[in-house]
């Protein structure tokens, strides 16, 4: 009886819904992260300059009291950019996720709770979208029209729908033969309600661990955009912008692309480090007791 | 008694956890000679499978060990890792529970039996590998050979189990241990791996330290028994003693929760015991089975000493010698229902067909022709019969038993009949209505009256809603209770599971198992339903939960006149429950019949065989004569003409039955036999069952 | 197995198919179309129809995408528009560039990544284990082309160990060659060798947590052998899955890396054709790329099932 | 060995020069073909493949002979029919010249004998020997032009020899190039370098003889270098803020000056060149012989820009969006920096960065307002009649500039006889255009090459090629 003993050992390891003992990964990803989200919100009232002020006399300055990250090629405060740049890059990374949320839960859930026909279909269409190279996807879909920051967000998010709702539809095929899943049917269910009160709850943790990761991946795209010329416009700029156009000063005042760089890796590492230890706290398999 | 081989004294072990540290076992004592079974028995938890790990060394570095485990005059607690593990698979052999993923799935069976040989007696390969055919051969496999290339998930979990087996004995270990080996295998092949062990352990010589929550399975195969409960052997002896005249109330508690298995049918309910299972982190003081224990006196406060006599048998209690029965259950006796025979049937299923279709990567794939020109690929999917035309019907208050092997088509049966899955063909009539093939928005009435109450309690609640809301929610959904009306509707529905009324707000998992089972039950109560398909709801439980959560089942049916499908794949479960009972084999009916009828001759051939397959906690209930069934794992594929019973039939008549269906023979009214053997044939079988208990 | 793979290749070139029509449509609302770039700054109207003609532009969209599909399937895929040269050898040329550094780097990053995923796993919560996280994180913390000019101005500009950009020709000799392939190779691994380390890390401790492993443990191997034929085959399954995914980022990185080294390879050459509307151009590459994807990810299935016998042998009844 | 490494930094579009657009297509250009004519860049005209020319008193009949005995690398020699070919094709709109525009006055083209070609132009026009120096006008084969786009042959000093596109070109020396001794070379790779810090690394380590067109805020880092020469000189290549006078606001002469009142020249070189560029007043650089040197650069005046915007009716400013091409660094950061500068006067910048082919497409002549820029063309008449004549064909999808003293100025300019006329007109065109400006030119930028000291006998060419004939290495 296979199945009754997974019953046993299931009940040998009660399902855990939020971490007991909170993991380091977890709680540093996650004080840098809400550090940084307190920072790029508050940044217009707390950087010392306004980031577009320019002073040509002041160009290409480096750090010093004054500009604590010294300024870049138009005498603009690197400092107060890497803040303000800090909303963009934090907006781009978080919204595309979103947007790849928003598109691909409900399609997955979708897809994994009617199966057959509707099944095939969405999975044939996102294995198209599949085949296309991220950066490619991104770069098609943004040479329709102008750039901007949101039609980047939303092409962002598309490149990363078709594993949303992957990992959507999977979490789901299992969690529609939960039994308490088939207990909201026996109790006359509509399928809408068992896809957004019983199954989407419980589809949440995985879905998370991966959008957190996903943060990243999108901060990243975006600055591989921004360098192709897609990305933010200026005098606005992220941090992938910020870097791409310091990149041909680089020896000349290196803190100008260094200051964004090393901005984008404690976010990346933070949420990095937020997604990992989400998953380990979150994964029940992290936990098996050792018998 | 021969001078024990591997010993435990006082062997205590905590493991370090997020809430503190956990005893999961207290100064435990015990001793395996060569050539004996030594049982141990107890509840989940009670800390059986740490005993075993901390024995091969396997625990992880969250145990503090402390005490001593000696194996032949060597002290293995504080030994070297080299050591242990020149030990491990040559002197000590040990067999998991779940054959399912002991296997590595990626190395052929012949090389995973072959490999102790290699690194521990220095074989070459080809040479271990001989070896290991002949040792896959011992253990009963066929053709040995050819399984020694095989991949596990080839196997069936009975062969995966001797393969498990034939790894850990391929070394001549001189001490077996074996942690529940047999708990995730059906009762046919649970047989015929106890015969198997039997088998070896006179062969060999074996010592086997045989660790099982099955009383009945410790009566089958153990020469001693230790009792373990919360960390703590409160029994420890022979086994006649311990299971004839248990000394330690945990043990008599343990006896009466089983429901027993006899032809007689049922008045008496079952009596199990209360309470709960202890924290191990914060365990009660003095007498640890105190707060459940009937007997309990003041005196119990006190720790209590394990006394063991000359003969090696003991009891943790100064009252053993003293004890009185169990205490009957002080609720109503059983109601016996009427037969109804002549009304109208709550549910009526007729010629239910359920197949799936089971794509298959690298399968075939067939050229058909798309309009009738286009060559167009198609993938040939395997069919899989999960229910093949059965007809059944469920009468009002009627309790029909369904009884079969894993995968015989039990659940797929179960939730067919609820239209939570939809059936390939068939007609499915409630109450003389055909839902069969209604549309799922006019099966409203079909929702409030038939429910269903699942066999695994932690996935049959969803983790994110507080308990009550979630038996609300089916108030609100399919009765008229007013809004302001429900929290206590549905705190009246703890109450008759008797559940305390806060435990509305909780979580699933600040529940217990047996716990999560009655929410399970009140949530089908809350629709006021007339019909409720229990899907194995007591396999996932311990006996003494499972005795409480069968006895609420049957109280309800007498109170709320409810009739039940109910599914298990233990007989003395359905035999102590059904009023009728079906059995089933590969998606088909074999017998169907009232329960005294199927539990006696005439037997189908398969009834037969998985009657004398239970084991029976009884010592001394020997079967007149056992029957094995060959092999397992009952085929459900592809087309089928004649018995579907035919390859494993140990009565089989020949070509008649693969190839022709078998009639069916109705020895008394309503009791349907489908096979082949003339009825007097079946009804000179011997009895399956012990000669009337008492 | 033949069958299946057969069933893939269709499925391939269906997705494939599906895909030109999709790319096709795309550029089509592209603004701005090769003609204007053609014709240059301030052309008239009647330069750009003059051009269109000469191109065939002017014909419905279908007809358009008939004329290439058509010449797509006797085996001419074009001309560039804008280099007025046959793509079929243009792009061979650039891919076979690519490849090689694609190859390169695919096989650093899974030979390196599956090394460090499986250290870090066997000596989980120890130092090595610490060193490969970090190390994995700073990887992929910042863009590729960050590390990639800092990878020029150190090895090239400071150092002066390494050229600092293009591709060396095998006639300069084998040094000359190898040397311009280390830093795009280096960076490109640097920045996937996370997601495969961390994978296998993850992957390889909970295959040491199962249960066959433990079994394995019970019969007394050695930890060696334990590590490498019990764990690590099973550990690897996961990790082929992602190696195929990473193709797909690898294919993507490299744009990027390409235009840093000035290499001339498919990244680049798509860069270019898509900003000129070049569509010929564009659709072999996008297509050329996707089936280099989508047969990574079809080799990666064989190899899955290849190594997991459950598929290889069909699995049994559950 | 004789070979010169030079780094460019894009990829070559085509290699046929009719319709070459990229700076480093042009080098191309002049390596592998040869004009009827060479410009120097100081408004002299040399023969090149015409050995003579002649123009008719009306000057709408010119008549150029051709220098004899010129072979095309493939063997062939060059005849007039080659020339004649080579212009129609020209002229032919699809196949999308740039040099187009400059034709449309040919009326006709004759080739009496094979060394005589003889033009019939619609209007008389003093420049058109001139004409035949441009980049696109290159003389081809005839019988090559289905080729010349993947394998060019030409009659110039250097070879083609091979493409690989994204990668490099290589070419060698052509022994019978028609100026004796020269190339001095005996082979060039262009190399496709599009990251600064790869090029400079490049030189810096020998791996490239020559950077061409060095990025300009690399400049002061390489002059440190004492392996590295760096070789600036001024063009006539420009950047400016556009304001088209079609459209609200800019219709307003008073808005466009007070724009150009407050912009900061100096500044602006300063911040979009990193000092690589001199302010200006037009096109005309400062280098030139025709820059009117007795009109200041003008200083920034918020003041006087307030007023005249108030005067035009804007007392407090207004919006306007500001395109800028995304890719075009020195054009994107004059935009940034013109958001600043306007801000004082009220002028409130909405900057748009729009990818070089919608900006091509939507923005350049259809805007209002963006920057833009222009290479140094061949002669100051092709400079500036397109942009300034209310008939000249850039003029009218620019800016619709319409001065009426200014058309008088340029078409006497045309038709001058003597180099001191033209001089005084186009002084007084410097000083028209400064208080009626068209849009806001601020300088013009400087072209430096940056070369590893063992070349010799190279020097930047204000037209942006590179001139190789007299190189060597060392
Ligand atoms: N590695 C561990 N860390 C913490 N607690 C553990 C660990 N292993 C076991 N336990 C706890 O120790 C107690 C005894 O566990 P053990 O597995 O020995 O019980 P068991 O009798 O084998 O139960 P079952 O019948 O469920 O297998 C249980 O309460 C269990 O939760
Ligand atoms: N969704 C499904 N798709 C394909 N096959 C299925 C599906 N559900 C069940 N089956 C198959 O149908 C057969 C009957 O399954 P079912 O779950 O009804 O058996 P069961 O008697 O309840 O077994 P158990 O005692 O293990 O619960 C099995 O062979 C099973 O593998
Ligand atoms: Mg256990
Ligand atoms: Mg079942």
């Amino acid at each position: 009886m296979p199945k009754a003993e997974t019953a046993q050992s299931a009940a040998a390891r009660p399902r855990r819904l939020w971490p007991r003992g909170l993991n380091g990964k977890l709680v540093i990803g996650s004080a840098v992260l809400l550090l940084l989200i307190v920072v790029a919100v508050a940044a217009p009232w707390i950087v010392p300059y306004r980031f577009d002020e320019m002073s040509i006399l002041n160009r290409l300055k480096p750090p010093s009291l004054r500009n604590w990250l010294g300024t870049d090629e138009f005498g603009r405060d690197v400092f107060s950019r890497t803040l303000i740049g800090a909303r963009l890059s934090l907006l781009m990374g978080f919204a595309a996720t979103a947007v790849s949320l928003a598109i691909g839960v409900p399609l997955g859930l979708w897809a994994g709770y009617r199966r057959g026909r509707v099944d095939e279909i969405v999975m044939r269409s996102t294995d198209v979208l599949l085949s296309f190279p991220p950066i490619m996807l991104g770069l098609l879909l943004l040479a329709v029209t102008p750039p901007s920051l949101w039609k980047m967000i939303v092409a962002v998010g598309i490149v990363y729908v078709p594993s949303t709702v992957r990992l959507t539809r999977s979490v789901t095929l299992d969690l529609a033969g939960e039994e308490f899943v088939q207990a909201a049917r026996a109790r006359g269910e509509r399928t809408s309600y068992i896809l957004h009160a019983e199954i989407l709850p419980n589809a949440w943790p995985p879905i998370m661990v991966e959008a957190s990761l996903r943060v990243t991946f999108a901060i990243l795209l975006g600055a591989a955009l921004s360098f192709i010329g897609l990305g933010a416009q200026p005098p606005s700029s992220d941090w992938g912008l910020m870097i791409a156009e310091a990149r041909p000063l680089i020896d000349r005042a290196p803190w100008v692309a260094i200051a964004p760089g090393i901005a984008m890796g404690i976010t990346v590492i933070a949420v990095n480090l937020l997604g990992d230890g989400l998953r380990e706290a979150l994964d029940p398999r992290m936990h098996r007791k050792g018998g | 008694m021969t001078a024990p081989l591997l010993t435990l004294d006082n062997l205590t072990l905590a493991y370090q956890t997020g809430r503190g540290t956990l005893r999961a076992l207290n100064s435990v004592s015990l001793g395996v000679g060569a050539g004996e079974t030594l049982a141990v028995v107890g509840e989940s938890g009670s800390g059986k499978s740490s005993i075993a790990f901390a024995t091969m060394g396997l625990l992880g570095p969250e145990a503090a060990i402390s005490g001593s485990i000696r194996f032949d005059g060597t002290e293995l607690v504080g030994l070297d890792e080299a050591s242990r593990r020149d030990l491990r698979g040559r002197s000590i052999g040990m067999v998991f529970q779940d054959p399912f993923t002991s296997l590595n799935p990626s190395l052929r069976v012949g090389e995973q039996v072959a490999e102790p040989l290699v690194y521990h007696q220095g074989l070459t390969r080809p040479a271990a590998l001989e070896r290991a055919i002949a040792a896959l051969g011992e253990v009963g496999l066929p053709s040995p050979r050819e399984l020694a290339s095989a991949y596990p998930h080839q196997l069936s979990g009975g062969m995966q189990q001797r393969v498990l087996i034939a790894s850990a004995i391929v070394c001549d270990p001189r001490i077996l241990i074996l942690d529940e080996p047999t708990t995730a295998l059906d009762v046919t092949v649970e047989a015929q791996i106890l015969d198997l062990l039997d088998h070896l352990r006179r062969s060999r010589g074996l010592g086997m330290l045989f660790i099982t929550h099955n009383l009945g399975v410790v009566n089958r195969i153990a020469d001693r028994v230790c009792v373990l409960y919360a960390g703590q052997v409160v029994e420890i002896g022979a086994k006649e003693a311990v299971l004839g005249r248990s000394s330690h109330p945990y043990t008599k508690g343990l006896l009466a929760s089983l429901p027993q298995l006899s032809a007689q049918g049922r008045s008496q309910r079952i009596a199990p015991i209360p309470g709960r299972f202890p924290d191990l982190v914060d365990p009660p003081p003095g007498c640890i089975f105190a707060p459940r224990c009937p007997f309990a006196e003041e005196k119990c406060a006190a720790p209590q000493a394990l006394t063991v006599d000359d003969t090696g048998s003991g009891a943790r209690c100064w009252k053993s010698g003293r004890l009185p029965g169990w205490p009957q259950a002080d609720t109503a006796p059983r109601v016996a229902q009427p037969a109804g025979a002549g009304e109208e049937p709550l549910l009526r299923a007729e010629h239910l067909v359920k197949r799936y279709r089971r794509g298959r990567i690298g399968g075939g794939i067939a050229w058909t022709r798309k309009f009738g020109v286009l060559p167009w690929p198609e993938v040939r999917a395997e069919i899989v019969n999960a229910v093949d035309d059965i007809s059944i019907d469920v009468r009002r208050g009627e309790t029909l038993g369904l009884v079969g092997e894993s995968g015989s088509g039990k659940s797929t049966l179960g939730r067919t009949v609820l239209r939570l899955i939809d059936p390939s063909a068939g007609r499915l009539l409630f109450e003389g209505v055909d839902v069969a093939a209604a549309p799922a928005d006019d099966l409203q009435d079909l929702r409030k009256r038939a429910q269903i109450v699942f066999q695994n309690p932690d996935s049959s609640l969803n983790p994110r809603r507080k308990v009550g809301d979630a038996i609300a929610r089916a108030v609100a959904l399919q009765t008229n209770v007013p809004r302001e009306g429900r929290r206590a509707h549905v705190e009246d529905l703890l109450d008759r599971v008797g559940l305390p009324r806060s435990y509305y707000d909780r979580y699933p998992h600040q529940l217990s198992g047996g716990e999560k089972q009655r929410v399970g039950i009140a949530r089908a109560l809350a629709t006021g339903p007339d019909f409720i398909v229990c899907d194995e709801p007591v396999s996932a439980l311990d006996v003494s939960v499972q005795a409480t959560v069968l006895n609420l089942l049957d109280e309800l049916r007498d109170d709320l006149k409810l009739s039940y499908l109910f599914i298990s794949h233990d007989l003395s479960v359905v035999a102590y429950i059904a009023d009728r009972i079906a059995v089933m084999y590969s998606g088909r009916i074999c017998e169907i019949g009232d329960a005294k009828d199927v539990l006696s001759p005439p037997y189908h051939p398969y009834t037969q065989a998985l009657l004398s397959a239970v084991p029976l906690a009884t010592p001394g209930a020997e079967k007149s004569e056992r029957i094995r069934l060959r092999g397992d794992r009952p085929p459900s594929e592809g087309e089928r003409s004649g018995c579907v019973f035919h390859t494993r039939c140990p009565r089989a008549l020949g070509d008649i039955c693969a190839t022709t269906m078998p009639p069916l023979q109705e020895p008394r009214p309503g009791h349907r036999i489908a096979c082949h053997l003339p009825l007097d044939e079946l009804m000179r079988a011997p009895s399956a069952l012990p000669a009337a208990a008492e | 197995m033949a069958i299946y793979v057969i069933k893939r290749l269709l499925g391939i070139v269906a997705i494939l198919a599906v895909m030109s029509v999709l790319v096709f449509a795309i550029t089509q609302v592209m603004p701005g179309n090769v003609a204007n770039i053609l014709a240059g700054q301030f052309a008239d109207d009647a330069t750009i129809k003059a051009i269109e003609h000469k191109l065939g532009l002017d014909a419905p969209a279908y007809v358009q995408y008939w004329r290439w599909a058509g010449g797509v399937l006797s085996g001419n895929l074009g001309n560039s528009i804008i280099m007025e040269r046959p793509v079929g050898p243009l792009i061979w040329e650039a891919f076979k560039s690519s490849a090689l550094l694609a190859i390169l780097a695919f096989i650093m990053v899974a030979v390196f990544g599956i090394l460090l995923g499986v250290i870090a796993a066997i000596r989980q919560n120890r130092f090595a284990d610490h060193a490969v996280s970090l190390f994995s994180y700073v990887g992929v913390s910042v863009p590729e082309f960050f590390w990639a000019i800092v990878a020029i101005i150190v090895f090239a500009r400071y150092l002066n160990w390494l050229p600092s950009g293009g591709a060396g020709n095998i006639s300069q000799g084998f040094w000359v060659w190898a040397s311009h392939l280390v830093l795009p190779v280096l960076t490109l691994t640097l920045t996937l060798i996370a997601h495969v380390s961390r994978l296998t890390r993850s992957s390889m401790i909970e295959t040491l947590r199962s249960n066959y492993v433990r079994n394995a443990r019970a019969k007394g191997l050695p930890e060696k052998v334990i590590i490498r034929r019990h764990a690590l085959r099973n550990a690897l399954l996961p990790t082929i899955t992602v190696l195929a995914i990473d193709v797909g980022w690898l294919l993507g990185n490299i744009v990027v890396v390409e235009a840093v080294f000035s290499y001339p390879g498919i990244g680049r050459l798509l860069l270019f054709a898509i900003e000129r509307h070049d569509l010929p151009l564009i659709q072999a590459g996008i297509l050329l790329i996707a089936a280099v994807y989508c047969f990574a990810n079809l080799i990666a299935d064989l190899l899955y099932a290849y190594f997991n016998p459950k598929i290889r042998y069909g699995h049994a009844e559950s | 060995d004789g070979n010169l490494r030079v780094a460019i930094p894009a990829n070559l579009n085509t290699l046929d020069a009719a319709k070459t657009k990229l700076g480093e297509e042009y080098i191309m250009n002049f390596l592998v073909f040869s004009g009827l004519t060479e410009v120097d860049g100081k408004g002299g005209v040399k023969p090149d493949l015409a050995e003579s020319w002649a123009k008719s008193d009306d000057q709408k009949t010119w008549t150029f002979k051709l220098r004899p005995g010129v072979k095309f690398h493939d063997g062939r020699l060059l005849e007039a029919e080659d020339v004649k070919a080579t212009i129609q094709r020209i002229q032919d709109k699809a196949t999308g010249s740039t040099a187009r525009v400059n034709f449309d006055i040919v009326e006709s083209i004759e080739t009496p004998d094979k060394q005589t070609v003889v033009f019939k132009l619609k209007i008389p026009y003093s420049g058109f020997a001139e004409l035949f120096g441009d980049r696109q006008v290159r003389i081809l084969p005839r019988d090559k032009f289905d080729t010349v786009a993947t394998s060019p042959v030409g009659t110039g000093p250097f070879i083609f020899k091979s493409f690989t596109p994204g990668d490099r070109v290589e070419l060698v020396k052509n022994p019978d190039y028609f100026v004796a001794g020269e190339p001095k070379l005996d082979a060039i790779t262009l190399r496709i370098m599009p990251e600064s810090a790869a090029q400079i690394a490049a030189l810096e380590t020998g791996d490239i003889d020559l950077v061409w067109n060095l990025p300009l805020e690399s400049i002061d880092q390489m002059k440190k270098n004492p392996d590295v020469v760096v070789d600036s000189t001024s063009t006539s290549t420009w950047d400016g803020l556009i304001m088209n006078a079609a459209q609200k606001p800019f219709d307003d002469k008073r808005v466009r000056k007070a724009i150009l009142m407050t912009l900061d020249k100096p500044a602006l070189v300063e911040v979009a060149l990193y000092g690589q560029g001199t302010p200006t007043h037009t096109m005309i650089p400062p280098s030139h012989p025709y820059f009117n040197k007795d009109l200041p650069i003008s200083t920034p005046d918020i003041e006087g820009a307030k007023k005249l915007l108030a005067e035009a009716g804007y007392p407090n400013g207004f919006e306007a969006t500001l395109y800028v091409p995304v890719g075009r660094p020195t054009r994107e950061r004059l935009g940034i920096a013109a958001k600043e500068l306007l801000a004082p006067i009220g002028i409130k910048v909405d900057l748009q960065r729009v990818p070089w082919d919608k900006f091509v497409k939507e923005i350049e002549g259809k805007a209002a307002f963006y920057t833009d820029g222009f290479f140094s063309r061949p002669t100051i008449d092709t400079s500036i009649y397109p942009f300034f004549h209310s008939t000249g064909s850039w003029n009218t999808q620019l800016w619709n500039y319409k001065n009426p003293e200014i058309d008088k100025v340029l078409d006497d300019a045309r038709a001058a006889k003597t180099e001191e006329e033209r001089a005084a007109l186009y002084n007084k065109f410097q000083a028209l255009a400064e208080d009626d400006p068209a849009g806001a030119i601020p300088y013009v930028l400087n072209h430096v090459n940056a070369y590893r000291k063992n070349v010799k006998g190279f020097s930047s060419s204000p037209m942006m090629w590179l001139d190789l004939r007299e190189t060597t290495i060392q």
